[in-house]
C-alpha cells in the first residue's frame, strides 16, 4: 500500500499521525505518570501535539484559523502552566511532596 | 522536496523520542529537558510548515518562558531520582493502558484508512511575511474577542499565580 | 410599568441597600424604600379596575421567542391582595425585625427586599417560565435568611426547607414544559403564556391515574401542595419556622405559603377543571386532615414558634379546603383566609419575636403571668390570638365562615370533621395563652427585667391590629376587588379563559 | 538538486564562519576588557605577553585547556557537562540571523553576509536567546552547590524578567519599520533622516535615517535589557562574588569556564548586533546609500562585481565598527556603574522599564496612526 | 324617632364605655371606671325603654323596628347586613339585658372598690353588654353569631378575670373551649339553614317554616336545628356542654349574676324561641330540647343539693332552671320559656348579688359550712335573697310561681309534652326547694360557725340598692303573666299580659287541648304543695336536726359519693375526653411528624446518599482518574463515530 514514496512525500497525514503519537505520549505521561509537574508537563505535550496539527491543516488547507487556533493554545498553556505550577508551588511547600494523590485532598 | 522529507523525519524522530523521553524518564529534571527538546522540534516542524511567527513564538513562550518556570520550580524543589515514576495499581494501569492503545489504534487507522490518501499539497501558501501580517490581522479584527478575552484571562492568572503562591513576610518590602 | 416597578422596585432596593455606604442609616432607608414599595402598590389598588375579570395593567415583552416566553406581567382580582398584602407587611417587618438581627444587615435587608421581588413577581407572572423564575428566585434569599440569621439548627431547617420545596417544583417545571409542547400542538406556536394555557384541551381520562390532565394536575399540585404545606409534606414548615428569625417567619407564613394556595387558585383549578372535579375529594380530604392534625399536633407543642408553625398547618389547610369546594363561598373564603393568615400568623410570629427578643426563649413551659408584667403586650397578643381562633369582627372569622359555608355546600360530610379545627383552634390557642400569659410569674419573667411595648413595636403592631379588625368589619371593601374575577371563575370553571384587558374582543 | 546541495553546502560553510567569527571575537574582547579596565583604573593591564598584551589571551587559552579535569561530588553529571555547551548555542544561533553586511550578488547567487536570513528575524532572535536561560538553570542545578543554584535562579529569573522589556521596546521598531526582517530594517535605515507626517515629508539632512531618532526611548530601554539580558554589570547579580561567590559556574573551572565566558561574550555581540541593526543603521554607513556607495566604488573600479564585493567589505567594516563601540560601551559601563541590589534589579525590570516599554509601544502606535492620518 | 340612632346609641354605648375603660386600662381608680360604666349602661337602658316604648305604640301587628347599618358579608347568594331587628321578643330582653346590667354594674361599684383592675373589669362588663345587645338585636344569624361569640369571649375575660390564679384561668378557658363546641355546631346549624332556605335573615327564615312538620330525623330543619339546640347546650350550659358554668363561678360575683345567670345563659332558650316556628316544623328536635331540657333541670338539682360553695349550688340552680326552660322550648311552650327566662333572670341575679354581698362581707369566704347566721349582720342581704328564696322555690305569689308553673303545666298538657316530663319537672321543683331552703339554712339562719375575727357587716348602697330593686322585681315580676285560671279569680281579671304581648312573634302551639280549670289547679296545688314540703324538711334536717344529714349520707354512702363528686361528670370528660386527646396529639406528633414523615424522609434522603456514595467511588479525588474516565469517553465516542 505504501511504498517508499509515502517516505518521501510529506502530507497532512504524516504531520496528523505525528501529533497522534506526541499526544498520545502526552496522554500516558498524564495517566500514568506519578509527578504532578511531569503531569504538567505532559499536559503541555499534549497542548503541542495538538498545535502540530493545527498548522498543518492551516498550511494544507491555505486557512490562517489554524494558527490562530495555536496562538489562542498558546496562551491557555502558558496560563495553565503558570497557574499549575503556583499550585504545585503552595502544595508542595505543604507536604513537600509532588505526588498527584496530595492533590485529592481540597481541605489541606 | 526530498530536504523537506529529510528535516521532516528529523524533526519527527527527534520530537517523538523526546516525547517519549519526557513520559518514561523517572527524573523529572530530565523530563523537562526532554520537553524543551520537544518544543524545539515542534518549532521546527513549524517552520517547515512555513508558519514561522509561530515557531518563534513557539520558542519564546514555551522553550523560553513555560519551560525555564518548569526546570526552576523543579529545581527549586530538587526532587530525588524517584522510585516510582508511574503510579500505582495494576488494574487502573491495565485499564490506563487499554484506553490509550485504543484511542492510539483509533487514531491511527482514522488517519490511515480516510480520504486524505489523494494529497493535494496546494501551492497558494502564503508568503511567510505576508502571513504574518495576514495572521495579525485576523487576530484584531475578527478574532478580536478571542484576543481580548485571552488578554483578561492573562490578567486573572497573573493575579491568581501570584495570590497562589505568595508566601508570608514577602522578601524585601518597598 | 406600574407592574413592572412593583415587581422590581425591591430588587433595585436591593442593589441599593448593598451599596449603601454606611452603616447607619441603613435601616430607616430600608424601611422608608419599603414604604415607597407600599405607595406603589397603593397606586396599584387605586388604578385597579373591579368591574372586569379580564388581566389588568399588563405588560407583555418577548423574552425568549422561540419558545413563546414572555416578560408578561398582569393583574387581576385573585391576586391584588396578595400583592397588597406582600408590600404591607414590608415595611412591618422591616420595623419588627429592627432589633432581633444582630449581624450582617446590609445581607438580610438585600435578601428581603429580594425575596420581596421573588414573591411579588409570583403572584403577577402570567407566563409559565417566568412564574417558574419566581417561585424558585424566592427559595435562595429565604434559604440565606434561614441559613444566616437562623437558630440552632438553622442548617438543618433549610436543607430541608429547600430541598422539600425544590422537590416539588422540579415536577412542575417538567408539567409547564409540557404544557408548552401542548400548545405547539394545539396552536401551532409554542407558548408559555398562561392565557394560551387557559385555552388548551387537556384530555381527561377519569379512574385513570395516568392519563394527561391527572398527570399535569398531579405534578402541578405537588408543587403547590409542598408549600402550601398540606397534610403530609409539612414537616418542613415547623422546622424552617422555628429556625428562622423572626422576619424570615413573618415573611414565610405571611406570604411564602401564600404562594402555594395562589398557584392552585391562579393554575391548578382552571388549567386542570376536570381532574380537579374529579380529585378534590382526596385534596378536601387531605386538606380536612390537616386541619385537624395541625391542630392536634399544635395543642402539644412546647416551643411557641413551633405551635404557631403547626397551627399554620391547620388554617392552611382550611384554604385549601374552600379552594376546593369549588364555589364562591370556597374561592372567595380561601382568597380571604390567605390574606387573614397573613396578617395573623403574621402579627403573632412578631410577637413571638418580640417576646423572644426580651427574654431569649420560646418556652411554653418556661412562661407564666405575661400578662401581669406586660399588660399592653398580652393585649395585642390577645386580640391576634382571637384574629387566629376567628373570633367574629376579626378578620378570622369572615374567611373560616366561608370556606366551611363553600365547603358544606359541596362537602357535608368533611365539613363535620373540619368544624372540630374551630374547636381545636381555640384550645390550642387559648390553652397556650393561658400557659403563656396567666398564672403566677414564672422564675424566667422574675429574672428578666421586662418592658412593655415600645414604640417601634406600637407602630409594628397597630397597623395589623387595625387591619385585623377592618378586615372582620367590613370585609366588602376587600371582597369587592377580586369579586369579578371570582365569579368568572366559577361561571367559566370548566373552560375558563382569562383575556386582557382592552383586548376581550380579538382573537388571539 | 544540484542547487540544493550547493545551498546547503554554503550554509553550513557560513554557519561555521559565523560561528569562529564569534568564537574568535571573545579573546580579542576579553583583551579589550581586560585593557579597557586597566585603562580606565588607572593602570596597566596584561602588557607583558606580545605586542600591548595582546598573546596574553593565547596563553590563557593554553592555561584553561590545562586545567585540572573537575566534578563536584554532588553534581549532576551530564547537566554539569552538559551546561556549558549548551550555553553557546543560543548566543551563535542568535548571532546567526543578524546581517553582518550588505548582501553580496555574485552572479546569479545573492550571497548573504550573514548566517541565514531569517523573514520573521526578529521573533528568531527573541525565541533562540530565551533558550539561554536554561544552560544557566543546568549549571546551576548540575554543580549540585547551593551558590550556584542560587545564582542560576537569580540569572534567569532576571532573563525571563527583563526579556519583557526587551520585547516590548522592540515592538516599537517593528511598528516602526512593519516587518520582522533584520535585512530589511537595514534597508529602511539608509540615508538622511526623512518621514512623511500626515502627507507632509519632513527631511532632516543632518541627522541619518536611524531607529535611535525615531526611538530614544525604546533605545534606552533596549540598552539596558541587554546589559540584564547578558548578567553583566550592573545587572550582574548572579555572579556576584560578595555573595555568592561567582554564582551559576562556581564550580567550573578551565575550557567549561571559558565556554561560559565564550556564551557571556557572544551575548554580548548579539546584544551590540542587534542594537546596532535596530537602532544604528545596521551595516549601512551613515549619509550614503548602498546604492550610492556602489556607484562610487563602480566609478573607482569600473568593475561591478568588484564594486560589490567592496561594498560589502565596506559595510562589513562599519557594521564591525559600530559592534565595536557599542561593545566598549559594554565595558566602559561594567567599570563604571555599581552592582544593583536584586530586589532594585527586579523593581527596575517590572516598574519601571516595563511600564515604559508599554508606554513607548502605545506611544508608537498612536504616533505612526496619527502620522498616517 | 330616629330608631336606627337610638338603636346605634344602644349598642354603641356600651362599647365607648368600653374603650375609654378599656385605654384607661392601668389607672386604679375603681369609682370612676364603674361610674363611667355604669352611666353607659343605664343610658343604654334609657335608650332601651325609650325603644319597648316605641314597640308599644305601635300597632299589634307591625310591632317591628328594622334597622340596617351596612352590608357585611357578600359572596354571591350569601348576603348578611348588619341589620337590627327589635320586636316584642327581644324588647324583652333588651330591657332585662339593660336594666339588670346597670343594676349589676352598679353593684360591681361597690364590690370591685378594692381591685385593681377595676377599670378592666368595668370595660369587660360593658363589652359584654355591648356583644349581648348585638346578640339579642340581630335579624339574623350571623350578627346573633356575633353576638353569640362575643359574650362567649367576654364570658372568658371575665371569668379568668384574676387570672394570677391558673385555676381561675383555667376555668375562663373551659367555659370558652366548652362554648366553641357548642359555636361549631351553631355554625354548621347556619350552615344548614342557609343551604335550605337561601338565607339567615330571622323573618325570612320564620316566614318560610313550613308548615307541616318535618319527621324523618335527618331533614334538613330537623338537622340544622338540632345543630343550633346543640350551640344553645353550649351557651345556656345543658347536658352535655354544662360542665363550664359551675367552673365559671371562678369569676368576681357581679359577673356571674349577669353572664352566667341572668343573661347570657339564655341566650340559647332566646334564640330558640326567636327561631320556634323553624323549631316547631321540626318536632324531633322539640323532643330531644325537652328531654335535654327535663334531664338537666334534674341532673342540675341533684348536683346542687351537696355542693358546699355558694356560688356551686347557684351555678347549678341556674343550669337547672335553665333546663326548665329548655323543657318549656322543648314543649311547644315559648312563651313560657321567655317567661321564667325573664323571672329567672330577676331572682337568680338578686341571689348571686346577694351571695356577692355575703361572699364580700366574708372576705372572700365562699363555703357555705363555714357561714350561718348572717342574718342578723346582714339584714337587708337576708331579707331580699329570702325574696329571692321564695321565687325559686315557687311559692305564690312570687315572679318564679307563675313562670315554673307555667312550664309545668304546659310541660303537661301540650301535645308535645307528657306526664313523664311534668312528673321529673316536679321531682326537679321539689330539689330546687330542698337545696335552695338548705342554703338558707347554711348562710343566713342558725348558729354562726365562722371565726370570732371575721365582722361581716352590710354592704355600702350601691351594693344593696340593686339587691332591693331586683328583690321587688322578683317579688313582682310574674305578675305581668298570670295564667287565665288565676287571672279570672283576681280582681280586675288581669290579662295575661306577656302572652298578648308575645302573641305575633311566637306561633300557638297547634291543638293545644283547652285548659281545664280543675286540672290547672291540681298540677299547680301539687307542685307548691311538694315544693314547700321539700322546703319545711330541708329546713328541719339542717336547722333543727343538724346530724341528720350525716346519718342519711352514711346511709346512702355511694349515692352521696356520687352525688356530692357531680356524677363524675368532669372526670369522666377529663379521662375519656381530654386525656386522651392530648395523648392522641402527643403520639400523632411524635409517631406520625417526627418518626413517620420525617423518617420517611431521611429514607429517602438517605437512599440519596447511598447512591451517592456509591457514584462518589467514581468521584475520588484523583485527577487521573477523571483523566481516565474522559479517554475512556473519547474512546467510546470515537468508536461509536466510526462504527456507524
Amino acid at each position: 500500500m505504501y511504498n517508499l514514496n509515502w517516505f518521501s512525500q510529506i502530507g497532512l497525514q504524516h504531520y496528523l499521525l505525528l501529533s497522534s503519537a506526541l499526544f498520545i505520549c502526552g496522554m500516558a505521561g498524564v495517566l500514568l505518570r506519578k509527578n504532578a509537574i511531569v503531569i504538567l508537563m505532559s499536559i503541555e505535550l499534549m497542548l503541542n501535539a495538538v498545535n502540530i496539527s493545527f498548522v498543518a491543516f492551516s498550511h494544507y488547507q491555505s486557512k490562517l484559523e489554524g494558527q490562530i487556533m495555536v496562538f489562542f493554545v498558546m496562551t491557555i498553556a502558558a496560563a495553565e502552566a503558570a497557574v499549575g505550577l503556583a499550585i504545585m508551588v503552595s502544595i508542595f511547600k505543604r507536604f513537600r511532596e509532588v505526588n498527584i494523590r496530595f492533590f485529592e485532598r481540597l481541605k489541606g | 522536496m526530498i530536504s523537506d522529507a529529510i528535516l521532516f523525519w528529523i524533526l519527527a524522530f527527534l520530537s517523538l523520542s523526546a516525547g517519549l523521553t519526557v513520559v518514561m524518564i523517572a527524573n523529572p529534571i530530565y523530563s523537562a529537558l526532554a520537553l524543551v527538546m520537544t518544543m524545539v522540534s515542534v518549532a521546527g516542524l513549524f517552520v517547515t510548515l512555513g508558519a514561522y511567527f509561530l515557531a518563534g513564538v513557539q520558542l519564546i513562550v514555551y522553550a523560553g518562558a513555560v519551560m525555564v518556570l518548569f526546570v526552576m520550580v523543579l529545581m527549586l524543589f530538587d526532587l530525588k531520582n524517584e522510585v516510582y515514576a508511574f503510579t500505582q495499581g495494576l488494574l487502573t494501569n491495565v485499564v490506563k493502558l487499554g484506553c490509550l492503545g485504543l484511542l492510539a489504534g483509533l487514531l491511527a487507522g482514522t488517519l490511515v484508512l480516510s480520504s486524505y490518501q489523494s494529497q493535494e499539497i496546494q501551492d497558494k501558501v502564503v508568503a511567510a511575511a505576508d502571513q504574518t501580517k495576514a495572521l495579525g490581522q485576523l487576530l484584531f479584527t475578527q478574532y478580536l474577542f478571542g484576543f481580548e478575552v485571552l488578554g483578561i484571562l492573562l490578567l486573572i492568572v497573573a493575579i491568581g499565580a501570584v495570590a497562589l503562591s505568595r508566601s508570608r513576610g514577602g522578601t524585601h518590602h518597598v | 410599568m406600574l407592574l413592572s416597578s412593583v415587581v422590581f422596585f425591591p430588587a433595585l432596593c436591593a442593589l441599593l441597600l448593598s451599596l449603601w455606604p454606611v452603616q447607619k442609616l441603613l435601616k430607616s432607608f430600608a424601611l422608608f424604600l419599603s414604604l415607597i414599595e407600599f405607595g406603589i402598590s397603593l397606586f396599584i389598588l387605586s388604578q385597579f379596575d373591579v368591574s372586569t375579570a379580564s388581566l389588568q395593567m399588563v405588560e407583555k415583552y418577548p423574552w425568549i421567542e422561540r419558545f413563546g416566553i414572555n416578560y408578561f406581567l398582569g393583574i387581576d382580582g385573585l391576586s391584588i391582595w396578595l400583592v397588597m398584602l406582600t408590600t404591607f407587611l414590608m415595611p412591618i417587618v422591616i420595623l419588627g425585625s429592627w432589633n432581633s438581627i444582630e449581624k450582617k444587615w446590609k445581607g438580610f435587608l438585600a435578601c428581603l427586599f429580594v425575596l420581596q421581588t421573588a414573591m411579588i413577581g409570583t403572584f403577577l407572572a402570567i407566563d409559565a417560565i417566568f412564574f417558574y423564575f419566581f417561585w424558585e428566585l424566592s427559595l435562595v434569599p429565604m434559604y440565606f435568611i434561614i441559613g444566616i440569621w437562623g437558630g440552632q439548627r438553622r442548617i438543618y431547617a433549610t436543607v430541608k426547607f429547600f430541598i422539600y420545596t425544590m422537590l416539588g417544583s422540579v415536577l412542575m417545571l417538567v408539567a409547564m414544559i409540557y404544557m408548552m409542547f401542548l400548545t405547539e400542538q394545539a396552536f401551532g406556536t409554542m407558548s408559555a403564556s398562561l392565557l394560551d394555557f387557559y385555552r388548551l384541551n387537556i384530555p381527561f381520562v377519569g379512574g385513570q391515574f395516568f392519563s394527561l390532565q391527572t398527570l399535569l394536575f398531579f405534578a402541578f399540585s405537588l408543587a403547590f401542595a409542598i408549600k402550601v404545606p398540606m397534610f403530609p409534606f409539612h414537616t418542613w414548615l415547623p422546622d424552617a419556622h422555628v429556625e428562622a428569625p423572626t422576619p424570615g417567619s413573618v415573611i414565610l407564613a405571611g406570604v411564602m405559603l401564600k404562594m402555594g394556595t395562589y398557584g392552585f387558585l391562579r393554575w391548578v383549578i382552571p388549567l386542570f377543571p376536570e381532574a380537579t372535579e374529579y380529585w378534590a375529594w382526596l385534596f378536601i380530604f387531605v386538606a380536612v386532615l390537616g386541619i385537624v392534625y395541625g391542630a392536634l399536633v399544635a395543642m402539644v407543642q412546647t416551643d411557641i414558634k413551633k405551635l404557631v408553625a403547626y397551627s399554620s398547618v391547620s388554617h392552611m389547610g382550611y384554604v385549601i379546603l374552600g379552594l376546593f369546594s369549588m364555589n364562591s363561598f370556597g374561592f372567595t373564603g380561601g382568597l380571604y383566609q390567605m390574606l387573614n393568615h397573613g396578617v395573623s400568623t403574621g402579627a403573632l410570629f412578631l410577637l413571638v419575636g418580640m417576646i423572644y427578643e426580651r427574654t431569649h426563649s420560646r418556652e411554653i413551659s418556661k412562661y407564666g403571668g405575661l400578662a401581669n408584667v406586660l399588660p399592653f403586650y398580652s393585649i395585642g397578643f390577645f386580640i391576634v390570638t382571637l384574629s387566629s381562633i376567628a373570633v367574629p369582627l376579626t378578620n378570622g372569622f369572615v374567611g373560616e365562615f366561608l370556606i366551611l359555608l363553600g365547603s358544606y355546600a359541596s362537602n357535608p360530610v368533611f365539613t363535620y370533621v373540619a368544624v372540630l379545627g374551630v374547636v381545636l383552634g381555640a384550645v390550642y390557642m387559648l390553652w397556650m395563652f393561658k400557659r403563656v400569659f396567666f398564672g403566677p410569674e414564672s422564675v424566667l419573667i422574675k429574672e428578666h427585667p421586662l418592658h412593655d411595648l415600645s414604640v417601634r413595636e406600637y407602630f409594628v403592631l397597630v397597623p395589623l391590629v387595625v387591619l385585623i379588625f377592618w378586615m372582620g368589619v367590613f370585609p366588602k371593601q376587600f371582597l369587592g376587588f377580586s369579586k369579578t374575577s371570582i365569579d368568572h371563575l366559577v361561571a367559566h370553571r370548566s373552560d375558563y379563559i382569562l383575556m386582557v384587558q382592552g383586548q376581550e374582543g380579538k382573537q388571539p | 538538486m544540484g542547487k540544493d546541495v550547493f545551498e546547503v553546502t554554503i550554509n553550513c560553510i557560513k554557519l561555521i564562519v559565523v560561528f569562529l567569527m564569534m568564537v574568535q571575537a571573545v579573546p580579542i574582547l576579553v583583551w579589550l576588557e581586560r585593557r579597557g579596565s586597566a585603562f580606565i583604573q588607572n593602570r596597566f593591564g596584561p602588557n607583558r605577553v606580545g605586542p600591548l598584551g595582546l598573546v596574553q589571551l593565547l596563553a590563557d587559552a593554553v592555561k584553561f585547556l590545562f586545567k585540572e579535569e573537575f566534578f563536584p561530588e554532588n553534581g549532576t553529571k551530564f547537566l554539569y557537562y552538559a551546561a556549558p555547551v549548551v550555553a553557546l548555542v543560543p548566543a551563535t544561533l542568535a548571532y546567526c540571523a543578524i546581517p553582518l553586511g550588505h548582501p553580496l550578488q555574485y552572479g546569479e547567487y545573492l550571497f548573504r553576509l550573514q548566517g541565514f536570513d531569517v523573514n520573521v528575524g526578529i521573533v528568531y532572535v527573541l525565541g533562540v536567546s530565551g533558550l539561554a536561560a536554561y544552560a544557566i538553570l543546568l549549571a546551576g542545578f548540575g554543580s549540585g552547590n547551593k551558590y550556584s543554584l542560587l545564582g542560576a535562579l537569580r540569572a534567569s529569573a532576571q532573563i525571563i524578567s527583563y526579556e519583557l522589556a526587551l520585547g516590548l521596546s522592540i515592538v516599537g521598531i517593528i511598528l516602526l519599520y512593519g516587518t520582522f526582517n533584520l535585512n530589511e530594517m537595514v534597508a529602511m535605515q539608509q540615508g538622511p533622516l526623512s518621514f512623511s507626517f500626515r502627507g507632509h515629508e519632513i527631511l532632516v539632512s543632518w541627522l541619518p535615517n536611524w531607529g535611535i531618532f525615531y526611538q530614544p526611548l525604546g533605545f534606552v530601554l533596549f540598552f539596558a535589557s541587554i546589559f540584564a539580558e547578558s548578567n553583566r554589570l550592573p545587572f550582574d547579580l548572579a555572579e556576584g562574588e560578595a555573595e555568592l561567590v561567582a554564582g551559576f559556574h562556581v564550580e567550573y573551572g578551565g575550557f567549561k569556564m571559558l565556554l561560559f565566558f565564550i556564551g557571556e561574550y557572544g551575548h554580548m555581540m548579539v546584544g551590540s548586533g542587534l542594537l546596532a541593526t535596530f537602532y544604528m543603521g545596521g551595516y549601512g554607513i551613515p549619509y550614503i546609500t548602498n546604492q550610492a556607495l556602489w556607484q562610487t566604488f563602480m566609478d573607482w573600479t569600473q568593475d561591478g562585481q568588484l564594486a560589490h564585493i567592496l561594498v560589502s567589505a565596506a559595510t562589513f567594516a562599519m557594521f564591525s565598527f559600530k559592534l565595536a563601540l557599542c561593545l566598549w560601551f559594554f565595558v566602559q559601563v561594567r567599570w563604571t556603574l555599581p552592582r544593583f541590589r536584586y530586589d532594585q534589579l527586579m523593581d527596575l525590570g517590572w516598574k519601571t522599564m516595563l511600564p515604559w516599554a508599554l508606554f513607548n509601544v502605545i506611544a508608537t502606535a498612536l504616533f505612526i496612526f496619527v502620522a498616517h492620518g | 324617632m330616629n330608631h336606627p340612632l337610638l338603636i346605634a346609641v344602644l349598642i354603641l354605648a356600651p362599647l365607648i364605655g368600653f374603650l375609654i375603660n378599656g385605654l384607661r386600662y392601668q389607672k386604679n381608680s375603681a369609682n370612676l371606671s364603674g361610674i363611667l360604666a355604669t352611666s353607659a349602661a343605664v343610658l343604654s337602658f334609657f335608650v332601651s325603654v325609650i325603644l319597648v316604648s316605641e314597640i308599644f305604640s305601635l300597632p299589634q301587628e307591625s310591632r317591628k323596628i328594622v334597622v340596617q347599618f351596612f352590608e357585611w358579608i357578600h359572596v354571591d347568594s350569601f348576603r348578611v347586613n348588619f341589620g337590627f331587628l327589635l320586636d316584642p321578643l327581644n324588647s324583652i330582653m333588651i330591657l332585662i339585658i339593660t336594666g339588670v346590667g346597670s343594676l349589676i354594674h352598679l353593684f360591681s361599684i361597690g364590690y370591685m372598690s378594692h381591685d385593681h383592675g377595676a377599670a378592666k373589669y368595668f370595660a369587660y362588663l360593658n363589652l359584654f353588654l355591648f356583644n349581648m345587645l348585638i346578640l339579642v338585636l340581630a335579624d339574623n344569624l350571623l350578627v346573633m353569631f356575633v353576638g353569640w361569640e362575643g359574650v362567649g369571649l367576654c364570658s372568658y375575660l371575665l371569668i379568668g378575670f384574676w387570672f394570677k390564679d391558673s385555676q381561675k384561668a383555667a376555668a375562663g378557658m373551659k367555659a370558652f373551649v366548652t362554648n366553641r363546641v357548642g359555636d361549631a355546631a351553631f355554625l354548621l346549624g347556619i350552615f344548614i339553614l342557609f343551604l335550605t332556605f337561601g338565607t339567615v335573615q330571622f323573618s325570612d327564615l320564620v316566614a318560610m317554616a313550613p308548615s307541616v312538620a318535618e319527621v324523618s330525623w335527618w331533614g334538613p330543619i330537623t338537622l340544622g336545628t338540632l345543630f343550633l339546640f346543640v350551640g344553645a347546650t353550649g351557651k345556656s350550659a345543658q347536658i352535655p356542654l354544662y360542665v363550664w358554668l359551675p367552673d365559671a363561678m371562678a369569676g368576681p360575683t357581679p359577673v356571674s349574676a349577669l353572664i352566667h345567670a341572668a343573661t347570657m345563659v339564655t341566650a340559647g332558650v332566646y334564640m330558640i324561641i326567636r327561631l320556634n316556628p323553624l323549631f316547631l316544623a321540626a318536632p324531633n328536635t322539640m323532643a330531644v330540647i325537652a328531654v335535654i331540657g327535663v334531664l338537666t333541670a334534674v341532673v342540675a338539682a341533684c348536683i346542687g343539693l351537696l355542693q358546699n360553695d355558694i356560688k356551686k349550688i347557684l351555678a347549678y340552680s341556674t343550669v337547672s332552671q335553665l333546663g326548665y326552660m329548655f323543657l318549656a322550648c322543648g314543649v311547644g311552650a315559648f312563651g313560657a320559656a321567655l317567661f321564667h327566662l325573664m323571672t329567672h333572670a330577676f331572682f337568680k341575679a338578686l341571689m348571686f348579688l346577694g351571695s356577692g354581698s355575703v361572699i364580700h362581707a366574708m372576705h372572700e369566704e365562699q363555703d357555705v359550712r363555714k357561714m350561718g347566721g348572717l342574718k342578723k349582720y346582714l339584714p337587708i342581704t337576708h331579707a331580699t335573697f329570702f325574696i329571692g328564696w321564695l321565687a325559686i322555690i315557687g311559692m305564690p305569689p312570687f315572679a318564679g310561681f307563675f313562670s315554673k308553673d307555667e312550664i309545668l303545666g304546659m310541660s303537661f298538657q301540650s301535645p308535645y309534652g307528657n306526664a313523664a316530663f311534668w312528673a321529673l319537672g316536679v321531682f326537679g321543683a321539689i330539689l330546687t326547694a330542698f337545696y335552695m331552703t338548705r342554703l338558707m339554712a347554711l348562710t343566713f339562719w342558725g348558729k354562726a360557725r365562722f371565726s370570732d375575727k371575721l365582722h361581716p357587716h352590710e354592704s355600702p348602697w350601691t351594693m344593696t340598692l340593686p339587691l332591693c330593686v331586683l328583690a321587688f322585681l322578683s317579688a313582682v315580676g310574674g305578675w305581668i303573666g298570670i295564667p287565665h285560671v288565676i287571672g279570672e279569680l283576681l280582681p280586675g281579671h288581669p290579662e295575661n299580659f306577656l302572652e298578648k304581648f308575645l302573641e305575633h312573634s311566637i306561633l300557638p302551639i297547634l291543638d293545644l287541648p283547652k285548659a281545664m280549670p280543675t286540672m290547672e289547679y291540681l298540677l299547680m296545688g301539687t307542685s307548691v304543695l311538694l315544693a314547700a314540703l321539700s322546703a319545711y324538711f330541708a329546713y328541719t334536717m339542717y336547722l333543727l336536726k343538724p346530724e341528720w344529714p350525716k346519718k342519711l349520707a352514711d346511709k346512702f354512702r355511694p349515692l352521696h359519693e356520687l352525688v356530692s363528686n357531680k356524677f363524675y361528670v368532669d372526670e369522666i370528660y377529663e379521662s375519656s375526653l381530654i386525656q386522651p386527646l392530648i395523648q392522641l396529639s402527643k403520639n400523632i406528633w411524635l409517631y406520625v411528624d417526627v418518626n413517620l414523615i420525617d423518617k420517611t424522609t431521611y429514607v429517602v434522603s438517605d437512599l440519596t446518599k447511598g447512591c451517592g456514595g456509591f457514584v462518589r467511588i467514581l468521584q475520588n479525588g484523583n485527577a487521573q482518574t477523571y483523566a481516565t474516565y474522559i479517554s475512556i469517553g473519547i474512546v467510546l465516542i470515537l468508536s461509536i463515530l466510526l462504527m456507524r
